[in-house]
């Protein structure tokens, strides 16, 4: 019984939990995201450094840090899936990976975009830009696996096998790139260190990130939902919940 | 002994992308029993094989072996079967007798090379013992899988449609391996669109998919 | 176990030496694919050393790459794979036995054209065992990491592309820690940090692809 | 004009390796006539079929076609030919009918996809037209080849064991559509190893390599 | 005529289309190899900004390379190849298509993504400018010369290495032209010499190698 509970109610109910959950967090996301917004342009101080391009910070150190806690969160339910064999599981993480592709390019593009007045250059082999880029290439290897796959049983084992393998390489990795990068040269642009920071900044980050969390966790149930309905189609609750549209 | 049923299937239930080709299965095998699945084409009887070999995993029921789960004695299972498949599983850069000595080794099995050329000789291949693979022909090709699965001395075959692309020879020969595979107290289950006499032997249909009646179009 | 471990090298041993200009050919790709540089660059004798270390490992990279497209595709295609995976055997062995006979066909060749190479581009002595040293101790990561990939992406289209793209980001680390260890020596600085570095990193995958690629096969042929 | 030999043979010999698979080979075929080639496994009926087409050269002999030189004439010829081998020549990537009007397109000729549709569900395959071919059964793939062959409106067909992996219906269906062609003045070339039943049609037997005794074995 | 070398390139483009992940996976496949070397040589700037001119190219060349070993093995093995052989249309026409076809999916693209990448290596503006116009006029050369080596090796096993054997110093031309307008325009000189070259050696092989590959298929499929 409980067997049956885990394969078919739970996409059912879950169906429903995250419809629910979805309006609270587009906007739980959109009103701190205005609220970030507003510290960023308005309340934070410009920097007597870097004037006004450094406010790109707002968008990219939370987009940086989303990409690698989504990376985190889909390893997490491809270990279920794998171990419990859940449904739910591989579609939580095929729901998710988009947003972390997204924000993965976000982290970079707005790097780049401050490189360019910053450091005159729009790119640099440093430690943190290319594992950066690395991450990026994983989740697009990740994704272009599901695409390539059509049958979704192979499908989701496969990609949660190529996530779980780039968990254990992620942090290995990201020590192998710093270190790589710092043998060769002493630092030659070494980011900022974050030399006392200002609060107002530090909270605009926060709230920025928060809004970042939001909207991924909105985005991930909406398409969560999509994938729910298109693989539950035949099932007896999708085709009443259709007809009652 | 021979009265245990050594394969059984439970509410066996397939699917292939939306389609659920068929459910609620249940049959069971003794030794000395051919079962022959019958069903047109695309019905699902490849997919039923593969199960059967534990290629595939089912979407619901199980497949036991000797009132086991195939999963809990993987081991001792692939020991006792022998699967052909649509595909011929020889390598083409190999010729008929290093294919078949490697195949045995790969099953953990030594096969002598006399044993092994006897076998491929039975199957008229006497000409090609040297010759890679990759140029004989469509039927001897087919020829030389079953050398291997002569060799193999599995309990159980599975074959998929073995007489694709034999030449009447090879089908009377294919007969008297079943034949004498199937008296001697071995198991098959194969699936096959031509027809095939095999008076004398113990044999279950099963049909996947609606019975065809033939010469119907 | 061993004996089937031992099997499963020496069939695709002798499968390779079957495809006699196969093997070959795969050794001169890297040779050509260094070789092109100095033509896409130009012929600074002081620049093309710099560089040296770095070309023959991403060459080494993509060489491997490409072979290990076909590691598991062939057996596939004429249903080979299957009968091994039906074989009472644990099919973790298989997929070690895969790596390694592909270790020892594509990767153990490197290392005797690399000192080779590493003189046209005016390598030292030393600086040449450490580039081999690397090798030694990096290809079989390439090989491990690369099972995982080529059993992940069996059977479809695009195989070959695709398989790179999952696995040169898992190539980083091998790639970093085998050539800055060269760089290092070019430097003055000993390569040992980067060399154990590098082997730590060889024992893991050692401990882990094999797993995963064992489970990825199972999930592919179905 | 059904008395022209459209299709004639002249000293034939093929060699594969170092064997001489047949020599000396010397037919002809009028509008209205099947050409059955019968042989063992290996005796050279792929090779003939495809030295027919032009896919290969002959070690000796000549192919000729309305009295020519098939390499005179190689626009003509294949314009008028069709040929289905061992392997289906249809993509995995693409739908029946995508597969059918393509292949139509790059032979030259247009297909309409009523058409294309109606040959496929002649075929049977009304539940698979809008799958890609990658996951159809080892029959239905086949099927779909000889909807192909149906509407390229050749005069010549050449098939190599088009049988092969059909269900009896498509047995059947294919018997129907090969006395259709040949009595409305079409010419066939086949080999196929299991029972035709091909009453009605003018059958011209052609025998490679030595005539099997059925059952010998 | 012209009827017919339309299909051919639709053909295969609607192919491409349907392998959704496929093509995109060629263009990463470019975008990784380039972004390896750095990782493998070093982060300087200044050296990275002498070697990119040299690295984009190889790696373009790579690139096409792995696509095209997959240009007729796939209709090969499917026999699709066969029987647009057998169709009333001349082959030179269908060799054509399929070479112009394979640029337009994997060539084409890489003219967008170059620029990107050039940026990644601190190019100026007026040498990506000129990056872009090599590549435009190299990688039609790369296809059309790739095509014979696909027919060639068509079949054989571990044809894609074989390929690259057969290949690779057939590029070497329009490597050296390519690479060369890229960095005589880094050193200050004009591209022009080296541009117009690259345009002769070009039109040279369009007018040549859809010849020699229908010769090449027509040997192959025996
Ligand atoms: C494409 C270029 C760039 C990429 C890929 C990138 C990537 C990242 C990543 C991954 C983080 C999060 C690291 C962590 O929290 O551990 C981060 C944080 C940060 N980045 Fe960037 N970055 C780029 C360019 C820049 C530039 C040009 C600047 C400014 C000079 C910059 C300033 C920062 C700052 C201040 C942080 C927050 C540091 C901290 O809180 O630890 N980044 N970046
Ligand atoms: N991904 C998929 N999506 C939809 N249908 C699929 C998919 N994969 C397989 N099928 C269908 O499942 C069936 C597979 O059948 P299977 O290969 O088991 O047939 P079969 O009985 O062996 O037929 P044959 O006699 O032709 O060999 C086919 O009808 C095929 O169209
Ligand atoms: N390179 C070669 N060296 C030696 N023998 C070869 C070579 N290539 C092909 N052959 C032989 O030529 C014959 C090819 O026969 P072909 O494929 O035409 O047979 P077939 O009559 O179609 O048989 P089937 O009924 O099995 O399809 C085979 O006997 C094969 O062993
Ligand atoms: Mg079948
Ligand atoms: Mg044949």
């Amino acid at each position: 019984m409980s067997f049956s509970i885990y394969k078919y109610a739970s996409p059912m109910t879950f169906y429903g939990l995250a419809g629910k959950m979805i309006p609270w967090f587009s906007w739980g996301a959109a009103i701190l995201a205005g609220l970030g917004l507003y510290i960023a342009f308005f309340m934070a101080p410009t920097d007597f450094q870097q004037g006004e391009a450094y406010r790109v910070i707002f968008i990219h150190v939370p987009a940086a840090w989303m990409s690698m806690f989504i990376y985190m969160v889909m390893a997490f339910w491809s270990a279920v899936g794998l171990a419990w064999n859940t449904r739910l599981s591989f579609m939580m993480s095929r729901a998710l990976a988009p947003t972390g592709a997204l924000f993965a390019f976000l982290s970079l593009w707005t790097g780049a975009m401050w490189g360019k007045p910053m450091w005159g250059a729009w790119w640099v082999w440093d430690a943190r830009l290319t594992s950066s880029l690395v991450l990026f290439f994983l989740y697009v290897g990740i994704i272009a696996l599901w695409s390539a796959i059509d049958d979704r049983r192979r499908g989701d084992k496969a990609g949660a096998l190529l996530i779980l393998v780039g968990a254990i390489n992620v942090p290995i990795i990201y020590f192998s790139v710093k270190w790589w990068n710092t043998l060769h040269q002493g630092a030659s642009v070494s980011l900022m260190q974050a030399p006392s920071m200002a609060a107002i900044m530090l909270m605009g980050m926060l709230v920025m990130a928060i809004a970042a969390w939001f909207y991924s966790i909105a985005v991930a149930m909406v398409r969560v939902r999509g994938i729910i309905l298109e693989r539950e189609r035949q099932t007896e609750w999708v085709k009443e919940l259709l007809e009652k549209n | 002994m021979s009265e245990i049923s050594h394969l059984a299937v439970r509410e066996l239930a397939c699917a292939r992308g939306e389609r659920t080709l068929f459910s609620g299965m249940n049959f069971q095998l003794r030794l000395g029993q051919l079962l022959l699945v019958q069903g047109g084409n695309g019905r699902g009887k490849t997919s039923l094989l593969r199960l059967l070999c534990g290629l595939a995993q089912p979407l619901e029921g199980e497949v036991h072996w000797r009132g086991q789960e195939i999963g809990g004695v993987r081991e001792e299972y692939h020991r006792e079967m022998a699967y052909i498949g649509h595909v011929n599983g020889i390598k083409d850069d190999l010729t008929p007798l290093e294919n078949l000595r490697l195949s045995a080794a790969l099953a953990g099995r030594h096969l002598d090379e006399r044993t092994a050329e006897q076998s491929l000789i039975r199957l008229g291949l006497e000409r090609c013992l040297d010759l890679p693979a990759r140029v004989l022909s469509f039927g001897q090709r087919r020829r030389v899988t079953l050398a291997g699965l002569m060799t193999a001395g599995a309990v159980l075959w599975i074959l998929d449609e073995p007489l694709t692309g034999l030449d009447v020879h090879g089908v009377a020969l294919m007969e008297g391996l079943l034949r004498d595979h199937v008296t001697g107290g071995g198991m098959v289950v194969m699936t096959t669109h031509q027809p095939l006499s095999l008076e004398g032997v113990a044999t279950v249909p099963l049909q996947v998919g609606p019975v065809l009646q033939p010469q119907e179009d | 176990m061993l004996r089937f471990l031992i099997t499963v090298i020496r069939r695709d041993l002798l499968l390779a030496a079957r495809r006699k200009g196969d093997w070959l050919t795969s050794q001169f790709f890297f040779v050509m694919v260094v070789s092109m540089f100095p033509l896409g660059i130009g012929p600074e004798p002081e620049m093309l050393r710099r560089i040296a270390p770095g070309v023959v490992w991403v060459a080494a990279l993509l060489a491997s790459l490409l072979s290990l497209s076909r590691l598991f595709a062939d057996d596939h295609r004429d249903g080979s794979l299957e009968q091994m995976l039906l074989s009472p055997e644990p099919p973790v062995l298989l997929a070690l036995g895969k790596a390694l006979a592909h270790w020892l066909i594509y990767g153990v060749p490197l290392l005797v054209i690399a000192p080779v190479l590493g003189l046209q581009f005016g390598l030292q002595a030393d600086v040449i065992g450490v580039l081999m040293l690397s090798l030694l101790i990096g290809t079989p990561v390439l090989s491990l990491l690369g099972s995982v990939g080529a059993a992940l992406t069996l059977g479809l289209r695009g195989g070959g592309v695709l398989l790179t793209l999952l696995i040169l980001p898992l190539y980083v680390p091998a790639l970093i820690f085998g050539a800055g260890a060269v760089d290092a020596t070019l430097a003055g600085l000993g390569p040992e940090a980067n060399l154990s570095l590098l082997a730590a990193f060889a024992m893991l995958t050692l401990m882990v692809a094999p797993w995963v690629t064992a489970a990825a096969l199972r999930i592919s042929i179905e």
